[in-house]
């Protein structure tokens, strides 16, 4: 009887054990970004002061999302500095001409559809209030995707639990519920959705 | 289905449902588990041992559960309700005292008188050392002979009367053997050295309610003939030679003798298995 | 943005049936053609079908009835049917919207729906290669095995919304809202409007007394009217008053 | 040995005489084949799509939708059977009880494997549990039928455990023990789902208010065919396991049940049979002159279409509803086997016909003046699962017969008390 | 200890339980369903910006205006450029799938030389071969344009010919061309003008002409009502679309049309309904009412029918003499709201209906793939899409829908002449040439496309008549520059000549025609100059019973 007790307890140690601590580094890839983009020197460097700089709105509302090669070309025509990263974007992009294969976190799949016109034009809200103090990041972090929905960590979230979770981590649909209840804003289905 | 998540309202419907549905879910989850709990419970006091042997001796042939005393022939008839557990039976004195009629022959088999038996066919023989020595008796011997395979438990492991004690392996047909008494194993033997376990018993051996549940004296002979009986009447399959040459004596390695013959059967019932 | 009631007036003595509507339809919602797709498991969310007096001769006529979702009103038969809520009534805009993503494709919607104005993704989409290229950014490819139908072309909404509130307004403009087949019909006989504001002319239009709508006994409110001079084409509203006729679909 | 590899009776109960395994597994393979064959085609549906069936736009309900309302109607036996056994306290029936479960079980996890090939997204059916509308029958009936399954595979449990060889393991043998003096709350919460998904089935269609041949008016949210399928269910059920028992004992030569049993289960069956033909025929006459009316559908054009003309109303109410209850209610009939036989099938067949008229003529008639009438042809895959479906079921039965003590043998009667 | 089965057991059963607290199951069950939303294998659409141009779909010679929506430099969607004064906003159901044609399967990307394969320098080599040897003929589906007039002052430079295959609705012309003098070619339809339209089972609704043009006339003068200003009355044998919406169906027998003409003839001039006596038909009414199915009475009455809304016109699908003869017994040629002359231009093309010997032909794109020339010459053909078997030598790959720049010319039908471009707004699916750019590669002296539009820009210009017009309308005289309006013409604007009333044209008939309509291609998709659908319009036809049912005879 004892035993069985003991050899049960085994289980479920093993089963915690590779659920909470194994499956999450099986279940999402690691990858880095192509260039480590630090958006804490470009603001204190070039003295970019607002998100809106580079991530712009068009003309119709659409959001221009990471800004173009040429943007960064401005001033990285001729390489900046000596880090390694300089010298990719210089050579394997600026002078290429190819778009940066940015891996974006906040990705959402094509059936989404969200407009920052509304949400910061209307709804007033800030960039940080989603996107957290990403926009001080002084270090690159490794993008993570969902070996089967092929989705970006953060839109899951980091806590796999989704119980201890930073205010920002998270994009899930049931992130944007919270946020739409909170200010009593009601969408329906095809409001997000495509 | 839970409030925050999208498409929950609340809802006279949503409440009336979802609380429904969680109730069921509830009930049903509350059945298994207790059914585990008392599960756990029963193996905890130790009853499941004792209610898996009792539900199996309810399970045997009538003609398996007769009283000793019917044996001795000191009642005409009378089936055992207590699962061959004398200790606890309220009848027991009373009929004890009664004179058995019967002989102490025991129709060419050997069932000597220094020993105590149980009703799955295994022998007790206290020893000097206060302690006991269990072995299987002359019919099982003649059924089985020579065991392919032998699974003794460990020196120090506990045996319960009419638990299983150790399993044997003849002809791919598994044998659970019933310990006649209950105590701890101190040595283990073999079919060479023929007997099977040593075992301390719980009660010391003067103690007489030790071997009461056991078979002893005018008892056996009666028991012995009726398990002939059925052998005779299980084992008179159409195309065999009499499988008790010269109407006595059993011929060795009866199993090998007539292979053909309901084996399941007359294995479960000579060692009481349901 | 005050709620509106999104509806139209379909001119059925300006219809030609020369499924214009379709088309731009098809291709506003990334609709694939596919070879294996027949009439009976296309996906057509608007469908134009043919209907006619059933006379001979020189009596005969016809009319074309462009058959899409009604966006019914009062218990939505499909709304009130699908499992897991993956179509309901949208508040905002009257439109019946269905969430392909959310749809397990037990069709039992499409049993529900009076207008068989519901279509099933019967096969996984696909195109030539290279002509995924001229799919409408707007709209996202519906999988296999979902349904799916007309939602007012609710990507329009969308950028229209998008456009309104980049110039800080909370209302569209109802110009830059403006479904397909609307846009497409060549003789101008669909009229799409908000049935919320008396004003507008495809409220009043719909109050004519030419204006029906197909098996309104049902009570399911359509949002989508029909309009005719002829009597024998108005009688088609309902089963037990359309001219019966051997020759139909002949 | 060879003696020991060509025999299973090691697992079967003592005592039982069970054909030679050879010839049982000779009586298997083809229904094996059947199975495979449905798993094959069941296959194709989930990895190619829906195209292989020959559902359409208009027909998106095809051969599957009434398959699972025909089990589920005739699985109805083992919650009535459990419900009259454990709660109304009919002992009389207990021999019938194990098999009235594996029975259940076996239509019930019948259908629920048909509804996820035949759904187009089997990996988004739980969305029905995170986000359910409370309002939809189907909601309704997904909840209660997966909630009924565990039930019935809990008390398929026992039966499972009283296996010979299965039973020596004491833990399992006295989980079987405890689990089973529990049954009687598995029971009563099998009769509420029960009660509430057999009656949403026949929602299904009756709140259709875009198809006035199926739409009922009702009682609250309950359109009639609500009660009408609740009815129709437990009247046929009984009859349907009269059936499969009577088909065993024809098949193993065998009596298994005393015949008081088969006359109990008869008379439930004619009497439960006889209410519902008399309702059924109050709801067609106020749906035929008030329901469809209001609608807008004259209700001759319902009966206008060939093969649907009005004789399949009269057989679903008189020649499958009344007779079958006449015959089974009066003791003379009810005591002649044959006829009683006869009389059973024709329930289940009166409640398979229903389920049929419901879920495939409502779809093939038009609703829109233009619309034409529609006929549908199941393809060969459609087909094919159903009598995987079937197979399965004749597949459990036959194991679950031989090796476990169904009908009442030394293992099911006895049971000494715990302690 | 030794670990038995037993423990095995348990030890599972432990792992289950524990597995339950864990997000194994749970995410699992979540990204396989995200997963299912998100299929690898369902192409998705860039997510890029969109944007609007304009420019004018060159499928036919009806020149319709686009909006396009493009996305990635693709076109990603097409509908009617409301503000084009030509096609109003319209487009023919094929135009709405348009931009998918580029990808049809059958899209020819590279050359074929009798099948086999071949390239762009080979077929250049054999043509400049060819031409050296002996005359060029260069056949056109579609005159007027830049190009034509690349191909054309090539073809006349080769002492060859230059030929065109004219659409059925130029054809129609064609007895008006004979009796005036007037190419065909200048001639077109005042229908703005005219009250009562006599059809003899034109698809007026149905794809003739500009669709735009007479759909939205008929839409804003007589849909829906029964006293319509604009009186449309098919005359049909079968119920056709047209014949639906008509303000009235005249259901005669197959093939009666000539008969129906020379009995309202006969009534017309009998009861003096028309003002000057011209020639009377052979044919008696009884014979004409025998032919047609209907009574006498019935054609007398249509005959006042005719007269009592004028002007009056009758529109025939081909050149059926009688009934341009009608016409002009009606007095509707030359006048207002009848068949016009818009130009002075007297620009005649030779047809292509029999081809003079000649050492290779050349076909633009233009020409609707069942052409076939009845020659034995090298043929040279120009085509985007391979419409199936054909005798052809070389098929060279064209650019497709909106892959080349083009000018519009006047459309057929039109009642005033009008001048557009359509620019290129994607760049090809492979290495295609036009029939022009091959050309200027063999004969360096010939001129380009680009060119020709910018002089013809310049010389519109010049002439200062007409107007631009889109939103609104700019006289050209208020132009500041030709390169405005060139970029007004680039951005979906429209030159559009004075109104034609004011063009004189003369026209007696001698004698009541005989002779019958020469056949010609049916219906609207076959005078469609791409051989394949768009795939989207095919869903019309397929998983829809809309287009199957034209031409069914209900009678």
């Amino acid at each position: 009887m004892r035993r069985s007790i003991l050899v049960f307890a085994l289980g479920v140690a093993v089963a915690l054990f590779a659920g909470w601590f194994v499956f999450p580094r099986v279940l999402y890839v690691k990858k880095a970004q192509p260039l480590d983009f630090l958006h804490k020197t470009h603001a204190e460097k070039s003295g970019v002061a607002d998100c809106s700089e580079c991530h712009t709105l068009r003309d119709d509302g659409t959001f221009a999302g990471l800004p173009p090669m040429e943007k960064c070309a401005a001033c990285h025509s001729d390489r900046i500095g000596e880090s390694k990263a300089e010298t990719t974007l210089v050579n394997d992009y600026i002078k290429s001409g190819h778009e940066t294969p940015w891996l974006v976190y906040s990705r959402q799949p094509a059936n989404v559809w969200f407009s920052h016109a509304i949400h910061v034009k209307r709804a007033n809200l800030t960039c940080t209030d989603c996107h957290s103090t990403y926009g001080e990041s002084d270090q690159v972090r490794l993008y993570e995707v969902n070996r089967i929905s092929g989705y970006s960590r953060d839109i899951w979230g980091h806590s796999m639990s989704r119980l201890r979770r930073t205010p920002h981590d998270g994009m899930k649909m049931m992130d944007c519920e919270g946020c739409h209840k909170k200010h009593n804003v009601e969408v329906g289905c095809l409001g997000c959705h495509e | 289905m839970f409030p925050g998540i999208d498409g929950f309202h609340w809802t006279f419907g949503h409440i009336l449902f979802l609380s429904l549905f969680l109730v069921v879910a509830a009930t049903i989850f509350a059945t298994v588990i207790s059914a585990v709990w008392r599960t756990a419970r029963d193996f905890r006091t130790r009853q499941a041992i004792d209610f898996c042997w009792k539900a199996n001796f309810s399970e045997l042939p009538i003609s398996e559960r007769r009283c000793r005393h019917e044996l001795a022939g000191r009642v005409i008839s009378r089936t055992c309700d207590n699962a061959f557990d004398c200790r606890h039976c309220a009848k027991y004195s009373q009929f004890a005292v009664l004179p058995a009629t019967g002989h102490a022959s025991s129709l060419g088999l050997d069932y000597p008188n220094d020993r105590f038996y149980h009703r799955g066919h295994t022998w007790v023989r206290p020893e000097e050392d206060g302690n006991v020595t269990v072995g299987l008796d002359d019919l099982a011997e003649h059924l089985v002979g020579n065991p392919d395979s032998i699974q003794l438990p460990g020196v120090g492991d506990q045996i319960d009367i009419s638990q299983t004690a150790w399993r044997m392996k003849k002809n791919g047909r598994e044998i659970a053997v019933r310990a006649p008494i209950e105590g701890e194993i101190v040595e283990l033997g073999g079919p060479t050295k023929g007997w099977f376990l040593k075992v301390r018993p719980r009660l010391d051996t003067t103690n007489p309610l030790t071997f009461r549940h056991l078979l002893t004296g005018p008892e056996v002979h009666g028991w012995i003939s009726r398990e002939m009986e059925r052998l005779q009447l299980q084992l008179r399959t159409p195309n065999t030679p009499p499988a008790l040459a010269d109407g006595g004596t059993l011929v060795p390695e009866l199993m090998n003798a007539v292979p053909e013959a309901d084996w399941d059967t007359v294995l479960a019932e000579t060692f009481l298995e349901a | 943005m005050s709620a509106a009631r999104y509806g139209m007036v379909i001119d059925l003595d300006r219809c030609t049936g020369c499924g214009s509507c379709m088309v731009a339809c098809a291709s506003e919602n990334n609709v694939p053609a596919l070879p294996q797709a027949t009439a009976r498991t296309g996906l057509t969310p608007i469908l134009v079908r043919e209907v006619s007096n059933g006379k001979q001769g020189a009596d005969h006529r016809e009319a074309f009835f462009p058959i899409m979702c009604m966006h019914c009103e009062h218990d939505t038969p499909c709304v009130k049917v699908c499992p897991q809520q993956a179509v309901e009534v949208d508040k905002a805009t009257g439109i019946v919207m269905q969430m392909p993503q959310r749809c397990l494709g037990c069709r039992y919607c499409m049993t529900a729906c009076p207008y068989h104005a519901r279509y099933y993704n019967w096969w996984d989409p696909s195109w030539p290669k290279g002509m995924e290229k001229s799919l409408n950014p707007g709209v996202a490819v519906r999988m296999r095995g979902v349904v799916e139908k007309c939602n007012l072309c609710h990507a329009r909404l969308h950028s229209a919304m998008e456009k309104a509130a980049a110039a800080g307004k909370r209302e569209i403009d109802q110009a830059d809202y403006v479904p397909a087949c609307v846009e497409a019909c060549p003789t101008g006989a669909i009229h799409f409007g908000n049935l919320a504001d008396a004003n507008d002319p495809v409220t009043k239009e719909s109050r004519s007394p030419e204006s029906f709508r197909l098996l309104a006994k049902l009570g399911t409110e359509p949002k989508l009217y029909y309009k005719s001079k002829e009597a024998w084409v108005r009688a088609m509203a309902e089963p037990n008053t359309a001219p019966t006729s051997e020759a139909q679909h002949g | 040995m060879a003696s020991s590899v060509l025999t299973d009776s090691r697992w079967i109960a003592r005592g039982e005489e069970r054909t030679s395994l050879p010839r049982f597994l000779l009586w298997l393979s083809p229904w094996a084949l059947l199975l495979a064959l449905g798993v094959y085609a069941a296959g194709l549906c989930l990895y190619y799509g829906l195209n292989q069936t020959n559902m359409d736009n208009r027909f998106a309900f095809g051969l599957w939708i009434f398959l699972d309302l025909g089990v589920i109607a005739l699985g109805a036996g083992a919650f009535f059977t459990g419900f009259l056994v454990y709660i109304l306290k009919r002992a009389e029936l207990k021999p019938i009880l194990n098999t009235a479960v594996v029975v259940g079980f076996i239509c019930y996890s019948g259908a629920v494997a048909i509804l996820m090939i035949d759904v187009g997204q089997p990996l988004r059916a739980w969305f029905t549990f995170w986000h359910p509308n409370t309002h939809s029958m189907l909601t309704e009936v997904t909840f209660c039928i997966s909630c009924y399954l565990l039930v019935l595979s809990l008390e398929y449990i026992p039966i499972l455990f009283r296996n010979r060889q299965l039973r020596k393991i004491p833990s399992f043998f006295i989980f079987e023990h405890q689990l089973h003096k529990l049954v009687p709350v598995l029971a009563a919460v099998g009769t509420l789902l029960s009660f509430f998904h057999q009656g949403s089935l026949g929602g299904l269609y009756g709140v259709l208010r875009g198809r006035p041949f199926a739409f009922r008016t009702g009682f609250l949210i309950w359109p009639s065919t609500f009660f009408l399928f609740i009815l129709s269910a437990i009247a046929s059920g009984p009859s349907f396991l009269m059936l499969v028992t009577a088909t065993v004992e024809k098949v193993t030569g065998r009596r298994l049940v005393p015949q008081e049993v088969f006359g109990r289960l008869a008379f439930i069956s004619g009497l439960l049979l006889a209410i519902y033909v008399a309702a059924k025929s109050v709801d067609t006459l106020v749906w035929l002159n008030v329901t469809s009316p209001s609608a807008g559908f004259a209700p001759w054009q319902y009966y206008s279409h060939k093969p649907f003309g009005t004789p399949i109303l009269f057989a679903e109410i008189v020649v499958f509803g009344l007779l079958p209850a006449s015959l089974l209610l009066f003791r003379k009939t009810a005591e002649h086997r044959g006829l009683l036989l006869t009389a059973a099938a024709m329930a289940c067949c009166g409640i398979l016909l229903n389920r049929f008229v419901l879920t495939v003529q409502t779809l093939a008639l038009p609703t829109l003046p233009f619309d034409e009438f529609l006929s549908y042809v199941p393809s060969w895959q459609e087909v094919a699962s159903f009598g995987g479906v079937i197979a399965y079921g004749v597949i459990v039965y036959s194991l679950s017969y031989r090796y476990l003590p169904l009908f009442g043998s030394k293992g099911e009667t006895t049971h000494v008390s715990g302690n | 200890m030794r670990f038995s089965r037993r423990d095995l057991l348990v030890w599972g059963a432990g792992a289950a339980a524990g597995l339950v607290v864990t997000p194994v199951p749970w995410k699992i069950l979540d990204d396989t369903s995200k997963w299912s939303q998100n299929w690898p294998w369902i192409p998705q659409p860039a997510r890029v910006p969109v944007e609007f141009k304009q420019s004018a779909c060159t499928l036919c010679p009806n020149g319709c205006g686009l909006r396009v929506r493009m996305a990635a430099g693709w076109a990603v969607g097409v509908a009617g450029l409301s503000t084009h004064s030509v096609s109003r906003g319209a487009l023919c159901p094929l135009g709405f799938g348009a931009h998918q044609l580029n990808w049809q399967p059958q899209r020819l990307r590279a050359v074929r030389h009798r099948g086999s394969a071949s390239s762009w320098s080979e077929a250049q080599a054999a043509f400049a071969k060819a031409r050296s040897e002996g005359p060029i003929v260069v056949i056109d589906g579609y005159p007027g344009r830049a190009a034509s007039f690349v191909l054309q002052s090539f073809a006349e430079k080769q002492s060859g010919n230059y030929r065109v295959v004219q659409g059925a609705e130029t054809r129609a012309l064609k007895p008006y061309e004979e009796w005036t003098g007037i190419p065909a070619a200048s001639l077109g339809y005042d229908l703005e003008n005219t009250t009562t339209i006599l059809s003899f089972g034109t698809p007026l609704l149905d794809g003739w002409g500009v669709p735009g043009r007479f759909t939205r006339l008929w839409s804003e003068r007589a849909a829906g009502t029964s006293d319509p200003q604009l009186r449309l009355i098919q005359v049909e044998s079968s119920f056709s679309r047209t014949a639906s919406k008509a303000w009235q169906w005249i259901h005669i027998r197959e093939g009666s049309d000539s008969a129906l003409a020379s009995g309202l003839a006969r009534v017309l001039v009998e009861q003096n309904l028309v003002p000057a006596h011209g020639p009377i038909p052979a044919m008696s009414l009884a014979e004409a009412a025998s032919q047609t199915g209907l009574t006498v009475q019935a054609i007398a009455d249509m005959a006042r029918m005719l007269i009592a809304k004028t002007p009056t016109l009758a529109i025939a699908p081909d050149n059926n003499p009688s009934i341009a003869a009608l016409n002009v017994l009606l007095g509707s040629v030359g006048t207002r709201g009848g068949i016009v002359r818009r130009t002075q231009s007297q620009q005649a093309y030779a047809s292509a209906d029999e081809i003079p010997n000649a050492r290779a032909i050349l076909i633009d794109s233009s020409v609707p793939w069942d052409f076939a020339p009845q020659s034995d010459a090298e043929v040279f053909r120009f085509a985007a899409w391979d419409g199936g078997p054909t005798k052809v030598d070389w098929l060279l790959p064209a650019p497709g829908f909106l892959e080349e720049l083009t000018d519009v010319p006047t459309a057929p039908t039109a009642s005033v002449e009008t001048y557009g471009i359509a620019p290129s707004l994607v760049k090809p699916v492979s290495e295609v040439q036009s029939a022009a750019q091959f050309v200027a590669g063999v004969d360096s002296s010939s001129s380009s496309p680009e060119k020709v539009i910018h002089t013809r820009c310049e010389e519109l210009y010049r002439k200062r008549s007409g107007a631009i017009v889109s939103k609104d309308r700019t006289p050209v005289s208020q132009l500041a520059s030709a390169q405005k309006l060139e970029e007004a013409l680039q951005n979906g604007a429209v030159w559009m000549d004075e109104p034609a009333s004011s063009v004189k044209l003369r026209c007696e008939l001698k004698e009541w025609p005989t002779n019958g309509p020469q056949p010609g291609p049916g219906n609207w998709t076959s005078e469609w100059a791409a051989p394949v659908l768009p795939p989207l319009a095919s869903k019309l036809y397929i998983e829809s019973d809309l287009r199957e049912s034209l031409h069914r005879g209900n009678a």
